[in-house]
């Protein structure tokens, strides 16, 4: 058997994308660019979405656009954290070996929960159920980064 | 040993180049919408299980279903999602008959859905990466990239089929004129179709050949656009379908046999396509389906047929080999007139993928428009009454075919 | 349901950086499956794969493994999920009479991609992806730390389950070299460095190279083919909803539904009992305790208490290693083996009855579960 | 040729649609890597080397692969015997690309062809030679390897093909 020779070579170009956030989106960014939070509301069950969707999964009932527009506050409750020290991004992951916690976050008055890093605080310190708050990023320009992360009330 | 399986209803949403009011889920949620248009004593909840897919690498996401869940109201439900390139639609279409004929314990009522939106993505680099593998290779066994890149250029825009047109051309000896009279037919028919993209009432053969080349033979004004849009199908039981719907469309036969790929093979090497417009894998899928459904001469027994066609040259061939004209005949019946909407036999009166092409859903939208063709409820119906309609789907790099064979009447086996 | 047997596997030893090429490694695995079985080429009617087009780096990820996968003029689909569910779709090819001969294959190489970012990609594009805050591996992260919460369960009990599953998978000579750890203790996975807190490294289910290939068939034609087939009793899988902060993390819906599903089907009523072995693909160490609860194998919140009972992932589950697209395949393998008696160091003894899973997405968002017999002699 | 150069869209009616935000994201390509065994291709390429050709041929079907596959997929097992080849092939079929030149910005038109080398079942896709005019190629022309002065042993040793003298004509398929 003689020795096996591989070939290994690399990948050469990236691809580039551009998602469609779609209409409900659009109105939650919009949202954002005012240091608001919207959400929407099905019409069936009552749950309060953020960010806002055209389908409740639950009833499988179409929210209309127009309508069931809900504004929520800036404050909400600490449901699950964890911290890591990975950083994932479209390239690939590192160990930076620094924890930064993170957290999920539901927005008092909604129903699901969003996940965010939680900032000024200490992993010791984190319990769920604490109250939190969003602070927002120096420059809004009506993407999800407007958000910059929570920290404790 | 399987059930029969019919066609309840099938669904599209709107295409266009840019869908820039809705994001993915929303598109999809559109064509559900307008399939379950068409049972209205069936609800999403009714849905027993769900089949999908997309050609994920034209638009960024991996796996864009677990996301998307709620949209197509599938939470808690089952859901497999299977792609395979140009033929996902088909591809997805077929699981589906197959998820409803393996008659698993309460799986009855299956919705397939197909959607791309292209406009998001980045289609060369996505073309590119098809074989991408085999390109580094090459160039690691000594070609200089430049050097593949150039013998590449054509591929990277309209792929191999330009090779195959060449050969198909001079096998049937026939001019650039005889491919624009297709382009033009099946513009027309877009421009009657409600959700089609390249709507051209009034394009002509000259128009067309005044166009600039891509790659000898075929011209911009030939090929397909890139659009975004998405297709549902409803599969179910016959009884079921009997009381969903007026005339349940019965799926008679399914394949999709590979075969190698043409031109460039895996590891770089050679392709064993020696004729690339020859195509074997189609032809034995034809020869499957057949079987199954009991024809012996699709020549006369087929009334309406939709082939997955983004270039001229591949309607004229693939009506060939899929046995509904003899050998280097169908140019001169393109001619005659035999297949324009009021002809004898029909072909692609959507369109066709020439006019609407969101690669992920175009295979399916075959099925799916000759199924609607077959009810009676097509946007631009053909005249005749139609028993028999195929839906057929190519993909990979010319290896990979799909084949859905329906009817107004179950298969002789089931009779 | 009709019967329908597995009548042949083969799997490709597991590497973190494997010394294969790709059209290789499934050639290998392919003509090993069939050779097992006595078959040829010719009687292969229907291939049905299990790749990503990210995982591989390329569109159409099945376009150019046709002829090495054993598709060449059979009737080819692939199914861009868990190896698992491709079989599924096999079963109901070979279910519907179209087909006689199935060929499932399925993996991929780890060590080609950027398997974290990749998963990213799963992620929604229009408000997750951009901040990459949510991935595999702080979903990971929210997952244990809602079920240690909820119930109670300390991160010492989480790492008995790894310490379990590496010593499992020292005994398996297919598992990687790097994950078979015989002489493994609880400090040494409590130590091993945080992942998303409170999970840690050894806790993780390494992504690694390998493919896997299985053959099914009709009965009448499994029962010519070999006289140790395992027959498929039972199927289920289910998905859940996508969005994180919409479910509770510390249980499984589609892994309740799925199995229940599949029992139904299998007419099993106490899986406790009837259940001789259980390979559940996790992802992580507690998603063995999540799932297994889900799986009706444990009342909620008592999983711990399965840890040291041998039936659970004996072949050292997907911590031995953990292909993508190929760990639901392998944990089928794995099952078939211990029913067919040929899992050698860590064969269970009588087992008649197994259970194997495979999942795909965030917190094992889409799951499926399959009941196997025992059959012939 | 004033018409490869103009690029005219084509009217079609259309409908607007509401224009919302996009999000970015990648694809890094550049983050992958590509395994294959070449262990097969390493006698092909030492006789590259003497500027000989050879195919690896499938000992079940008789198929003879040119440049070699690790596998035979009609028979799903390795080729291993090798045959000589001889240095002519025809043209399996062929395209013309329109390549704008980088410094002159000019048009090019280039044939790329897909030859079959005589005595194999495989095609494969090469250049013709730079003095070979587009309108010459033909389906079925027989060609000729060129080598290049040193061959070292890799794909590129072949550096394109040339017309055998043939006083054959290809039916017209183009319309100017």
């Amino acid at each position: 058997m003689t020795e096996k020779i591989l070939s290994i070579t690399k990948g050469l170009v990236r691809a580039e994308f551009a998602f469609w956030v779609g209409q409900y989106m659009d109105k939650f960014y919009d949202g954002l660019e005012q240091k608001k939070i919207v959400g929407n509301k099905c019409p069936k069950c009552g749950d309060v979405f953020v960010p806002p969707r055209k389908i409740c999964g639950k009833c499988n009932v179409t929210i209309p656009l127009e309508e069931n527009w809900i504004d929520l506050p800036d404050t909400g409750t600490l449901i699950n954290y964890t911290a890591t020290p990975y950083k994932v991004n479209n390239r690939g992951s590192r160990n930076i070996k620094k924890l930064s916690p993170i957290g999920m976050v539901q927005i008092d008055g909604s129903n699901t929960a969003i996940v965010y890093r939680l900032l000024k605080m200490d992993l010791e310190e984190i319990k769920t159920g604490m109250k939190v708050k969003i602070e927002w990023n120096s420059k809004l320009k009506g993407d999800p980064a407007d958000i910059k992360g929570f920290v404790k009330m | 040993m399987g059930r029969q399986v019919c066609v309840a209803s099938a669904g599209f949403s709107e295409h266009a180049s840019k869908r820039s009011d809705v994001n993915m889920p929303e598109m999809v949620s559109e064509a559900i919408e307008d399939c379950l248009k068409n049972v209205p004593s069936l609800e999403i909840n009714d849905i027993d299980a769900f089949v999908n897919g997309n050609m994920p690498a034209f638009e960024g996401t991996n796996i864009p279903e677990l996301w998307m869940t709620d949209w197509m109201g599938a939470r808690n439900k089952p859901l497999i999602r299977v792609t395979t390139g140009g033929t996902t639609g088909g591809s997805v279409a077929i699981a589906g008959y197959y998820m409803v004929t393996a008659g698993l314990p309460n799986v009855d009522t299956v919705l397939a859905i197909a959607f791309e939106q292209q406009s998001q993505g980045d289609t060369a680099v996505g073309l590119a990466s098809v074989a991408y593998g085999e390109i580094s290779c090459l160039n690691s066994l000594g070609i200089p990239l430049e050097r593949l890149t150039r013998l590449l250029s054509a591929g990277a825009a309209i792929g191999v089929a330009s090779y195959q047109a060449t050969n198909y051309m001079r096998k049937c000896n026939i001019t650039e004129e005889d491919l624009a009279r297709v382009v033009v037919q099946n513009r027309h028919n877009a421009a009657k179709t409600w959700w089609t993209h390249l709507k051209m009432p009034n394009i002509t053969i000259e128009e067309i050949l005044d166009t600039p080349y891509i790659s000898f033979p075929l011209r911009y004004g030939m090929v397909c656009p890139a659009s975004d849009g998405a297709c549902a199908m409803l599969f179910t039981t016959e009884e079921k379908a009997k009381d969903l719907c007026d005339i349940p469309v019965y799926v008679n036969g399914v394949a999709s046999i590979a075969h190698e790929t043409a031109v460039i093979g895996y590891d770089g090497a050679g392709s064993c396509q020696l004729d690339t417009s020859e195509q074997l894998g189609a032809m034995r899928s034809g020869e499957v389906a057949y079987k199954q459904a009991g024809i012996s001469f699709p020549r006369k027994e087929i009334d309406y047929a939709e082939v997955y066609a983004p270039f001229p040259n591949q309607e004229l061939m693939w009506v060939e080999r899929l046995g509904l004209f003899e050998e280097n005949t169908a140019p001169e019946n393109y001619i005659n007139g035999v297949t324009a909407l009021d002809g004898e036999l029909p072909i692609n009166c959507s369109g066709g993928v020439n006019a609407t092409n969101a690669i992920g859903a175009s295979a399916m939208e075959r099925p799916a428009d000759a199924a609607l063709q077959i009810m009676g409820k097509a946007s631009n119906q053909v005249p005749k009454t139609i028993h028999t309609a195929l839906g057929h789907g190519w993909g990979g790099a010319l290896n990979l075919c799909t084949f859905m064979l329906m009817a107004d009447e179950p298969q002789r086996k089931f009779k | 349901m009709e019967k329908v047997g597995i009548v042949g596997f083969y799997q490709v030893k597991m590497y973190s950086d494997s010394n294969y090429g790709r059209y290789e490694m499934i050639f290998e695995a392919v003509r090993g499956a069939i050779d097992q079985a006595g078959l040829k080429k010719k009687d292969i009617t229907t291939v049905i794969s299990a790749t990503n087009d990210y995982y591989d780096g390329r569109t159409i990820s099945n376009c150019f493994t046709v002829e090495v996968g054993g598709g060449y003029m059979a009737d080819e689909s692939k199914v861009e999920m868990d190896g698992a569910h491709a079989m599924l779709y096999g079963l109901m090819r070979i279910l519907s009479g179209n087909h006689t001969l199935a060929v499932i294959w399925g993996g991929s190489m780890a060590s080609c991609c950027p398997y974290h970012a990749v998963r990213l990609y799963e992620t929604d594009p229009t408000w997750e992806r951009p901040t990459q805050l949510v991935n595999d591996i702080t979903a990971s992260g929210f997952q244990m730390r809602a079920y240690m919460e909820k119930y109670g369960v300390s991160a010492e009990d989480i790492a008995k389950v790894a310490v379990a599953n590496h010593k499992n998978a020292a005994k398996n000579p297919l598992a990687m070299v790097e994950a078979q750890l015989p002489d493994i203790t609880v400090n040494d996975v409590l130590e091993s460095g945080t992942f998303a807190d409170p999970v840690t490294e050894l806790m993780v289910a390494q992504p690694c190279d390998c493919i896997a290939a299985l053959l099914l068939a009709p009965e009448d034609k499994a029962l010519s083919i070999t006289d140790k087939p395992v027959w498929i009793t039972g199927v289920g899988w289910n998905q859940d909803t996508y969005y994180l902060g919409d479910k509770d993390l510390s249980e499984n819906k589609s892994m309740e539904l799925a199995s229940k599903m599949a029992y139904d089907a299998a007419g099993i009523k106490d899986p406790i009992k009837e259940i001789d072995v259980a390979e559940v693909h996790t992802q992580f160490a507690h998603e063995e305790l999540i799932l297994s609860e889900a799986m009706g194998l444990a009342e909620n919140g008592k999983g711990a208490a399965l840890v040291g009972k041998s039936y659970i992932n004996p072949s050292g589950g997907a911590l031995g290693g953990n292909p993508p697209c190929a760990t639901g395949l392998i944990r089928i393998i794995e099952a078939v083996k211990q029913l067919r008696g040929e899992a050698g160091d860590y064969q269970i003894k009588d087992a008649k009855k197994a259970v194997a899973t495979g999942q795909i997405g965030m917190c094992a968002q889409n799951n499926i579960l399959w009941v196997l017999e025992k059959g012939g002699a | 040729m004033s018409k490869i150069t103009q690029r005219k869209s084509m009217e079609y009616i259309k409908k607007d649609y509401v224009r919302t935000r996009t999000m970015p994201a990648q694809w890094y390509l550049n983050a992958y890597r590509y395994k294959f065994n070449v262990s097969h291709l390493q006698p092909f390429l030492q006789k590259l080397k003497e500027k000989k050709l050879v195919g690896l041929q499938c000992s079940s079907c008789n198929r003879v692969f040119f440049v070699p596959k690790i596998v035979c997929g009609k028979c799903l097992v390795k080729p291993d015997r090798w045959v000589d080849l001889r240095d002519t092939a025809t043209i399996a079929t062929y395209t013309i690309t329109y390549v704008k030149d980088a410094e002159t910005g000019e048009i090019i038109q280039k044939p790329i062809v897909c030859v079959r080398q005589d005595g194999c079942d495989t095609t494969h896709l090469v250049e013709m030679s730079p003095d070979t005019h587009y309108d010459e190629v033909y389906i079925g022309m027989p060609v000729k390897v060129m080598w290049k002065d040193e061959a070292v042993g890799n794909l590129d040793d072949i550096e394109y093909y040339k017309p055998i003298e043939d006083k054959a004509k290809d039916l017209p398929l183009r319309k100017d």
